[in-house]
C-alpha cells in the first residue's frame, strides 16, 4: 500500500458515455427509419436488426421498432446503406433544427 | 578506528578459460573467510576471455574489510594452474620481491627457478588422477600447493571448503587431490637455498 | 473438427460494452469490430492497446468508452505487455482473458519483435490486429501492410510501390495455436472466432480488414460495403489455421462454389486511394486474386 | 541471522530478489547483467522461488513485461545493464508515468559506441530524467539491502526503483555479505497490492490520452491534465527522499544495518577536502583518504552519494558546508557539459553561504583501470597545489588516466 502521504497521480479513466461529447452534433444527416417497411415493425417479430448489428456508435436499439439515439447517432448512413429493405433514409440534419419549421 | 590500509594479502591466480582457478579462488577466498579473515574480494578477469585463452582472477585476502577492490597490480603470491602459461603469459608481473610463484608442473622444481622469488611446484594434474579425478582437474589440487606453501590458511580447512564446494562433483576426490597436491609440494627459494622442510 | 452453433444478429446478446459519444470517426469500421467483438470477449478481460486510433477510441482522462479494464502502452510493446498482464493473472490465480489489440503498423512493423517473441513462447492470449492497411490515426501514412498502389501521406502521387506484408502468413510461421483472419464488414465471423479463440491455450491472433473511411477514401456509410467487396472480389480472404491447417470460413468459404467472383476493380475503384493504380496494375492483381482462387479450389472444393 | 556467504553481487542481487518474492521476472541477457537472470531462472526451476520467469526478446520487452505484471498488482523485478537500459529507456518513461514500483538492478556498464562491456556510470547517468528512482551501492551488503529496501520504497511511494551496481568491480567479484533471513523480510516487506490494478471487478483505463488541461471525470470530479500528473510525480519523488530514510531505520532495527541511505561520509566531519563519488569507488576513496590523511596529514574525507535520483540537494549541500573543496569524481558525464554529478552539486551548493570550491574528475569509462595510486596521486597534487583555482577553469572535467 502508499504511504498515505502519497497522492499517486496516475491516469486511470473510468467509463462512461460521451467522451467526446454530444456526437451527434457531428452529423450532416440523420437516419430516419420508415416503420411501414422495416422488417421487425413491419412483422412485429425480432428480425433482421441489421442496423443494430453494424452500428459503429451502439446508437440503434434492438428493438420491434429499433429506436435510434439522436444524441450521439455520428450519421455516417451505414444502418441505410446496409438496410436490406431501403426502410432508412438519411434525412439533412438541417431540416430538423429549431426553428426549420417556422421558416 | 580501523584503518582501510590495513595489510592485504594478494594472490593473482593464473589459468585458461574453463579450468576453474575462479572456483579454486573462491574456494581459498570461503577457508580464508571461515579462518577468520573478515576481508576476502575474489574478482575474475574482467574482460570478454573464451574458453583456453589464458585468464586471470585476483584473491585479496585481509583480517578486515577490503574496500579497494581495484585489481591486483603488486600480488605476493601468484598461482599457475599449468605451467605452459609461463610461456604466454609473464606471471611474475607486480610481484613483490621474495612472493611465491605456485605452479602445477610435472617437472622438477629446479626446471622453475625465477630470481628474486620463491617457488613451489607440484604435478598437479598427476596428483588430480591418483586422488581419483578426470585428467585435467587441477583447481582443487593446486589448492594444496598454495595452503603448503603461503601457510596462510589450514590444509584441513581448505579440504573441507573443497567439499563443500563441490557438493554433488565428487567432493571427496576433490578433497583429496588437495591433501596430495599439500603432501607433494616442493619448494625452493631462489634468494637462497631449498625452503622444503 | 468440433462444429459449434453459429451466433446469429438475433442471438447476439444486447449487452453493450462500449459507450456511444466516443472519438471514433463516423463510420468506423474498428467501431463496429469493437463494439461485437467485446460482446465474444465479455467482461472478464483486460485489454492492451498500444497507440492507434483505438486509444483514441478508448477516450481522454479521466473518461473511458470500454467498460472493461485497459492497459494502454507503448508502440512497440503490446504484446510483451499482454505478455505481463498475463502472467500476473497466472500469478492471481485467475482465468481473465488477455487481449491485445493493435493496428497494423502496430503490428507489422513496430510491434512485430515483440508479438514474435509471444508467439515463440505461445503466451495464452488472444492479439487482434485490425488492419486499415495504413497509419490512419497519425494521418494516413504507409505502413507495412499497405497494399501495392495505395495512396498514402507518404506514398503520395503514385502510391505505395512494394508489396504489402503478408501479415498472417508471418505469424502463421510461427505456428500459433489458432489463427484466424476476419472482416469488419463480418461481424458475427469476428464474433464467432473469438468465441472459439477464447477456448484454445496458447497464443490466439486475429488479423482483421477494417475499412477505414478517411484513409480509403470511401463515404461514411460504404464502410461495410467496402469490407464486403473485398471478400467478395477475392482480395481478402476468410479463413482460419489450426493445427497447421488452413481452412476457408464463412464468407470465403462460400464463394468457392461460385463459378467467379466479383472483379477486383469493384473494389478498387470505390476508394479514391486506388486512384493512382494503372489499368496493368489492376490487371495484375486480378491474375494474381484469380490464381490463388484456382488454388483454393483445387485444395478445398 | 544468517550466516555470511561469499558470492558474487549479481548472485546477491539475485538473493535480494528470491527473498523480495518477487513474482514476475522477466529476463533478456547482456553482460554483465546475465548472472542476475540465470540465477533467478535456476532458482525458480529448482522450485527454490515460486515466480513467473519470462525470457523475452528485448529489454524494451523486458520492462514492457514488468509494466504489464505491475499494472496488474504483481510484484516484477527486471535486471539489465549498458545499451539495454537505453533501449528500453521508452518504458522507463513509461513505468515511471504511470507510477508504477517495478524495481531493475541495473549492472553498471559503458555504452556504445564503441563496444564496451565494462564499466563505468553512463548507462544509469544517461536514465536520470526518467522519473527513476536511482540509488547506488558500494559492495555486495549493500546489493543486497538496498534491493529489498528498493521493493519498500518503489511500494510505499509508487516509483519504480533502480538499483546500480558496478558491473564487474561489483557484479562479477566475490566478497562476504550477510543474506537477511527470509522471515524478517516477510516482515518487512509486506505483499504488493495496487488500488488501480487491472481487474474486470473494477475496470479502469490506465494511461489514457490525457490533456493538457484539467477535465472534469464521470462523477463531475475534476482530474488533473498530464502537467498536474507529472508534477505530483516530481513532488513525490522529492518526498521519497524523506520515505527512504525511514525506511532504512525500519531496516536498521530487524537487520541491524544501514544509518546512511542517502549518503555515506567517511572521515568528513573535520574534513577540509570532500571527495564525492558513487559506487565502488566511493569505497575505493577510503583507502585514499586514510594515506592521505596518515601519510600527508591532509583533512580529507569521502562522501559516498547513494541516492543519485532523486537528488538530495539539501542533504549534500549540509553536509558539505565546512569542507573548503570539494572534488567530485564520476564515472559519466554530459558530453560537452561536465560530470553530470558534478553539476547537480553545484547547482545544490548555490542557494548556500558557504559554497567550498569545487573540481570535477572523470575516472573509469569504458572500464579504465582507476589504480587507488593514481587517486592518491591525483587528490595529493590537487591538495598540494593551490586550490584556489578560479572557478571557471575549475569546472572543466580533468580527466584521470587518458592514455593519448
Amino acid at each position: 500500500m502508499p504511504d498515505p502521504r502519497f497522492k499517486v497521480l496516475t491516469s486511470a479513466s473510468t467509463s462512461g458515455p460521451g467522451d467526446a461529447g454530444r456526437t451527434g452534433s457531428w452529423r450532416v444527416e440523420r437516419p430516419v427509419i420508415d416503420m411501414s417497411s422495416c422488417i421487425p415493425a413491419k412483422t412485429g417479430k425480432h428480425a433482421c436488426h441489421l442496423c443494430w448489428l453494424l452500428c459503429p456508435d451502439n446508437v440503434v436499439s434492438k428493438e420491434i421498432e429499433p429506436a435510434i439515439d439522436l444524441e450521439y447517432c455520428k450519421g455516417c448512413g451505414i444502418c441505410a446503406q446496409e438496410c436490406p429493405v431501403q426502410a432508412i433514409s438519411m434525412v439533412p440534419d438541417a431540416d430538423f433544427l429549431e426553428g426549420a419549421d417556422s421558416e | 578506528m580501523q584503518s582501510a590500509t590495513e595489510q592485504i594479502i594478494q594472490i593473482r591466480w593464473h589459468g585458461r578459460g574453463g579450468q576453474g582457478a575462479i572456483t579454486a579462488a573462491k574456494v581459498v577466498a570461503e577457508a580464508a573467510f571461515r579462518s577468520g579473515y573478515g576481508g576476502v574480494v575474489m574478482a575474475p578477469t574482467f574482460g570478454t576471455e573464451r574458453r583456453g585463452a589464458p585468464v586471470t582472477t585476483s584473491l585479496k585476502i585481509s583480517h578486515s574489510k577490503i574496500y579497494d577492490l581495484s585489481p591486483i597490480t603488486t600480488p605476493d603470491i601468484v598461482v599457475v594452474l599449468d605451467h605452459m602459461i609461463l610461456h604466454e603469459v609473464d606471471v611474475t608481473a607486480g610481484l613483490k620481491p621474495g612472493g611465491w610463484i605456485i605452479l602445477n608442473t610435472p617437472r622438477p622444481v629446479e626446471k622453475h627457478l625465477f630470481p628474486g622469488y620463491r617457488t613451489a611446484v607440484a604435478d598437479v594434474t598427476r596428483l588430480g588422477v591418483e586422488a581419483g579425478l578426470r585428467k585435467g582437474i587441477v583447481n582443487t589440487g593446486i589448492i594444496g600447493a598454495l595452503g603448503r606453501a603461503s601457510g596462510l590458511i589450514d590444509i584441513e580447512a581448505l579440504a573441507d571448503n573443497i567439499a563443500v564446494e563441490f557438493a554433488g562433483r565428487k567432493p571427496d576426490a576433490n578433497a583429496m587431490a588437495a591433501r596430495l597436491v599439500y603432501d607433494a609440494t616442493l619448494m625452493f627459494d631462489n634468494m637462497g637455498g631449498s625452503t622444503d622442510a | 473438427m468440433k462444429t459449434t452453433a453459429r451466433t446469429t444478429v438475433l442471438n447476439l446478446t444486447e449487452e453493450e460494452f462500449i459507450h456511444p459519444g466516443n472519438r471514433a470517426c463516423s463510420g468506423c469500421g474498428l467501431s463496429i469490430l469493437y463494439r461485437v467483438g467485446v460482446k465474444a470477449l465479455g467482461r472478464d478481460c483486460i485489454f492492451v492497446v498500444p497507440p492507434s486510433c483505438l486509444t483514441v477510441m478508448q477516450g481522454l482522462y479521466p473518461i473511458a468508452a470500454t467498460q472493461m479494464p485497459v492497459l494502454n502502452g507503448t508502440f512497440a510493446s503490446t504484446a510483451a505487455i499482454a505478455t505481463g498482464v498475463k502472467a500476473a493473472m497466472r500469478r492471481l490465480g485467475r482465468e481473465t482473458q488477455v487481449v491485445a489489440w493493435a493496428g497494423d503498423g502496430g503490428t507489422s512493423d513496430i510491434g512485430i519483435q515483440a508479438l514474435s517473441g509471444a508467439l515463440e513462447r505461445g503466451e495464452d492470449i488472444i492479439y487482434i490486429c485490425y488492419d486499415n492497411e495504413a497509419y490512419m490515426n497519425t494521418g494516413v501514412q504507409r505502413s507495412g501492410t499497405t497494399p501495392q498502389g495505395s495512396l498514402t501521406t507518404t506514398t503520395p502521387f503514385s502510391g505505395k510501390s512494394e508489396v504489402g506484408k503478408d501479415l498472417p502468413a508471418i505469424i502463421a510461421a510461427h505456428n500459433p495455436a489458432y489463427l484466424a483472419t476476419c472482416s469488419a464488414s463480418y461481424p458475427l465471423d469476428f464474433h464467432d472466432k473469438l468465441l472459439k479463440a477464447k477456448q484454445i491455450k496458447g497464443l490466439k491472433y486475429l488479423h482483421v480488414q477494417t475499412p477505414c473511411p478517411p484513409g480509403w477514401g470511401i463515404e461514411e456509410h460504404m464502410t461495410v460495403a467496402l469490407g464486403r467487396a473485398a471478400v467478395e472480389t477475392g482480395l481478402f480472404d476468410l479463413y482460419e489455421i489450426e493445427n497447421g491447417r488452413m481452412q476457408l470460413t464463412g464468407p470465403s468459404q462460400q464463394l468457392l462454389a461460385k463459378p467467379t467472383l466479383r472483379p477486383v476493380r469493384e473494389y478498387l475503384e470505390l476508394q479514391t486511394r486506388f486512384k493512382a493504380l494503372g489499368d496493368a496494375q489492376a490487371d495484375a492483381l486480378q491474375a494474381q486474386v484469380d490464381r490463388r482462387w484456382a488454388g483454393y479450389r483445387d485444395r478445398f472444393r | 541471522m544468517s550466516n555470511p556467504i561469499i558470492e558474487s553481487g549479481n548472485v546477491a542481487a539475485a538473493m535480494a530478489v528470491q527473498l523480495a518474492r518477487a513474482e514476475v521476472i522477466a529476463a533478456y541477457p547482456i553482460t554483465p547483467q546475465t548472472p542476475v537472470t540465470e540465477k533467478l531462472s535456476e532458482l525458480i526451476a529448482a522450485g527454490k522461488m515460486d515466480a513467473e520467469y519470462v525470457a523475452v526478446e528485448s529489454e524494451h520487452s523486458a520492462m514492457a513485461v514488468c509494466i504489464g505484471a505491475a499494472s496488474a498488482g504483481v510484484r516484477a523485478f527486471t535486471a539489465t545493464s549498458s545499451n539495454g537500459l537505453l533501449y528500453m529507456s521508452e518504458q522507463l518513461h513509461w513505468a515511471a508515468g504511470a507510477r508504477l514500483p517495478i524495481v531493475m538492478c541495473v549492472v553498471n556498464r559503458a555504452i556504445g559506441a564503441p563496444w564496451s562491456v565494462w564499466n563505468d556510470h553512463q548507462d544509469a547517468i544517461s536514465q536520470r530524467d526518467t522519473g527513476w528512482i536511482q540509488i547506488f551501492a558500494k559492495d555486495h551488503q549493500e546489493i543486497v539491502d538496498m534491493t529489498l529496501k528498493a521493493f519498500r520504497l518503489a511500494e510505499l511511494v509508487h516509483i519504480p526503483v533502480m538499483v546500480n551496481y558496478d558491473g564487474y568491480y561489483l557484479s562479477h567479484t566475490y566478497m562476504p555479505f550477510e543474506p537477511p533471513d527470509a522471515e524478517h523480510v516477510d516482515a518487512f516487506l509486506p505483499a504488493y497490492t495496487y488500488k488501480h490494478a487491472l481487474t474486470p471487478e473494477r475496470p479502469e483505463s490506465l494511461n489514457t490520452v490525457t490533456l493538457p488541461d484539467a477535465r472534469l471525470d464521470v462523477d463531475g470530479i475534476k482530474r488533473g491534465g498530464y502537467m498536474d500528473i507529472r508534477h505530483n510525480l516530481h513532488e513525490e519523488m522529492g518526498k521519497s527522499i524523506e520515505v527512504w530514510e525511514e525506511i532504512d531505520q525500519e531496516f536498521q532495527a530487524l537487520f541491524g544495518r544501514g544509518g546512511h541511505p542517502v549518503i555515506d561520509p567517511y572521515r568528513c566531519d573535520d574534513a577540509d577536502v570532500v571527495i564525492v563519488a558513487m559506487g565502488s569507488m566511493a569505497n575505493q576513496f577510503r583507502v585514499v583518504v586514510d594515506r592521505l590523511r596518515q601519510n600527508d596529514g591532509l583533512k580529507v574525507g569521502i562522501l559516498a552519494l547513494q541516492m543519485y535520483r532523486p537528488f538530495p540537494s539539501a542533504i549534500i549541500a549540509e553536509a558539505l558546508q565546512s569542507a573548503r573543496h570539494v572534488m567530485v569524481y564520476e564515472k559519466g558525464l554530459s558530453y560537452g557539459n561536465q560530470g553530470a554529478l558534478y553539476g547537480d552539486i553545484k547547482s545544490a551548493l548555490y542557494p548556500y553561504p558557504a559554497r567550498p570550491r569545487l573540481h570535477n574528475f572523470i575516472a573509469g569509462l569504458g572500464g579504465r583501470a582507476i589504480p587507488t595510486e593514481s587517486l592518491y596521486q591525483t587528490m595529493k597534487t590537487a591538495c598540494e597545489q593551490d586550490l584556489q583555482t578560479p572557478s571557471a577553469q575549475a569546472d572543466a572535467p580533468q580527466w584521470i588516466g587518458l592514455q593519448l
